[in-house]
């Protein structure tokens, strides 16, 4: 590295030395974050993580120098993510729970053309602030279905006007700006992160939390059910045990047609009703 | 409803329906029966599966609130 | 079921549900009467409203269309 | 209810629902077991499939319409 | 289920749920009572109202949905 | 219910439930296990399906429709 | 289901859902936890009333309408 100036020298150092002394590092993208939300960003992870923007080619030397003195290579391949404005993530937290807390801190930003959207983009329904104008055109060619309504440009119904994935043209940023709509996220999107001899990519660390309230449910059922269905007691399923050991009891002696305190109404509430489904089947004359 | 419930009482017993059975079962509990009823009522009778009301109007007994899996 | 409609048929007759009008009722229906299923039927019975039990299994009861969200 | 209980008891203790044998579980259980009682049980009991109509008391009817999420 | 029932059959004749009366009971319907079980019956029916919690099953809810959001 | 989620949790690990796996486990999570709690755990899972009984809906859900009178 | 019914018992034994804890709770169950797993279990519970989630599954899910028998 003779030919490395000095300060660069420096900063592959420290780099190296914050990710030496962290366990769990990763990359992320800062291309295109200006620097306010950036430094509202940092507010947001101060005390969690550390956030050290740098040169792609520095954080590259500075992550296998770590890995070298580490002496964990698994720690290098996190270069193969490199790219954009990479920068380094250094923190304690847990990569999952890292790239939610990064997912939430993404605030909308205005569309801009040649950019392709996270999600699917809509067009509302109802009212715009927009007063008539060539606009009304330019909305119907692009398939909103916009209308003048008392003297102001309404939207006819909702419009979905990009898919996830699909790209802004220049038409259509036009149009969302003019609406106010921002279909675009600011923030630092996450691009691998290192703990413990495993790099999580960001499919992986996304994790679909409806899917786990879900599981635990059920898991509360298999619970529940076991519970109550081999009669083993707890505090959550005394009472449905006994009332399933009262219920049985009850079907079987309204079944037998056993007449008791708590059977009767059920007994001749079935006989009644029968005697009343036949007799709706009854010519008129034949009732009371 | 004198009538329907002697039509369901022979039907659970196994009996036919018919209008002597009735008669007797309607007399025995006090009621006077009237010729015109019972004829209207076999007649009616037929072709009405009975089974399959009792089985209409089986309801589950009781509620409670609990958890499917 | 037998024991329930005979009980019924007085009932609707307004005669009492006694032990003796129970056996005749159900002789006449062609039954061998148990006496022992017509005395817990009638012991059973006691202090029971049949007209209200009754009124209770006849109610529509509010079907519960359920409102989807 | 007790009859019932001793029943459902015998029953799931793989015991045949005879006589003696509520009997026995009644008295076991303080009470004195009332004969027409207990012959009208097991009376009424038979050509009763238990099994069956527990299964059918625990099987989640399947609901009217069930709210859309 | 044995051990419910025979707790509940306690409850129905007016006895209280102890191990010696859970024992007797089960005993007198030829199961030989696990004490672990019994153990654990008793202890989770303390400070449970068990009329209260059968009232509970047995009074039709009689709610219309709930909509799910 | 911790008792019972380690059965669940022994089951799914395709672990035999037995007293001395349940205490390891409830161990760990800091339980200190009740000797009589896991023995009648154990006895109460004797000759049980757990996956067909997990899946069981414990008790009826509710109740359809009535008819009309 | 392993991991899941881990942090049920966690949570029903008044411990904290952590890595750590799962991680002791699964290795006594025989299970050779995996990191990334626990780690997304831990990042996913985050934040989660289990009380509360645990109430809405144990709620009936659509009650209709009960009949009064």
């Amino acid at each position: 590295m003779a030919h490395v100036a000095e300060w660069k020298k420096k900063e592959v150092e420290r780099l190296a030395e914050i990710i030496k002394s962290h366990p769990v590092v990763a990359l992320v993208d800062v291309a295109g974050v200006p620097a306010y939300p950036l430094s509202k960003m940092r507010e947001k992870l101060r005390g969690k993580a550390l956030l050290r923007v740098s040169r792609n080619t520095l954080i590259e030397l500075a992550i296998k120098k770590a890995a070298k003195e580490l002496g964990k290579p698994e720690l290098e391949k996190l270069v193969d993510y490199i790219q954009g404005g990479a920068a380094i993530l250094a923190t304690e937290m847990n990569p999952f729970k890292l790239y939610k807390l990064l997912e939430e801190s993404k605030t909308p930003a205005p569309a801009k053309p040649g950019v392709p959207v996270p999600r699917d983009v809509v067009v509302p329904a109802g009212p715009t602030p927009l007063s008539p104008g060539p606009v009304v055109g330019e909305m119907q060619a692009l398939g909103i279905p916009a209308r003048i309504e008392r003297g102001k440009v309404t939207i006819q119904k909702d419009t979905v006007v990009l898919k996830a994935g699909e790209i802004i043209t220049p038409q259509l940023a036009n149009i969302l700006n003019k609406l106010g709509i921002e279909p675009l996220e600011v923030g630092l999107n996450l691009l691998a992160a290192y703990e413990d001899g495993i790099i999580y990519t960001p499919e992986v660390l996304a994790i679909d939390e409806e899917e786990y309230i879900n599981m635990l449910q059920q898991a509360y059922m298999h619970a529940f059910n076991l519970s109550v269905n081999i009669a083993y007691p707890t505090a959550q399923t005394i009472e449905a045990i006994i009332q399933k050991a009262f219920l049985n009891a009850k079907s079987v002696a309204v079944e037998a047609g056993y007449i008791t305190k708590e059977t009767a109404g059920d007994i001749f509430g079935k006989a009644f009703r029968v005697a009343l489904l036949i007799a709706q089947q009854l010519p008129e004359e034949l009732l009371d | 409803m004198e009538y329907v419930y002697a039509a369901l009482l022979l039907h659970a017993a196994g009996k036919e329906i018919t209008e002597e059975n009735l008669k007797a079962v309607l007399e025995a509990a006090g009621v006077t029966p009237d010729e015109a009823r019972i004829k209207a009522l076999v007649a009616a009778l037929e072709g009405v599966n009975i089974d399959e009301v009792i089985e209409k109007a089986a309801m589950p007994v009781a509620v409670a609130a609990a958890p499917a899996a």
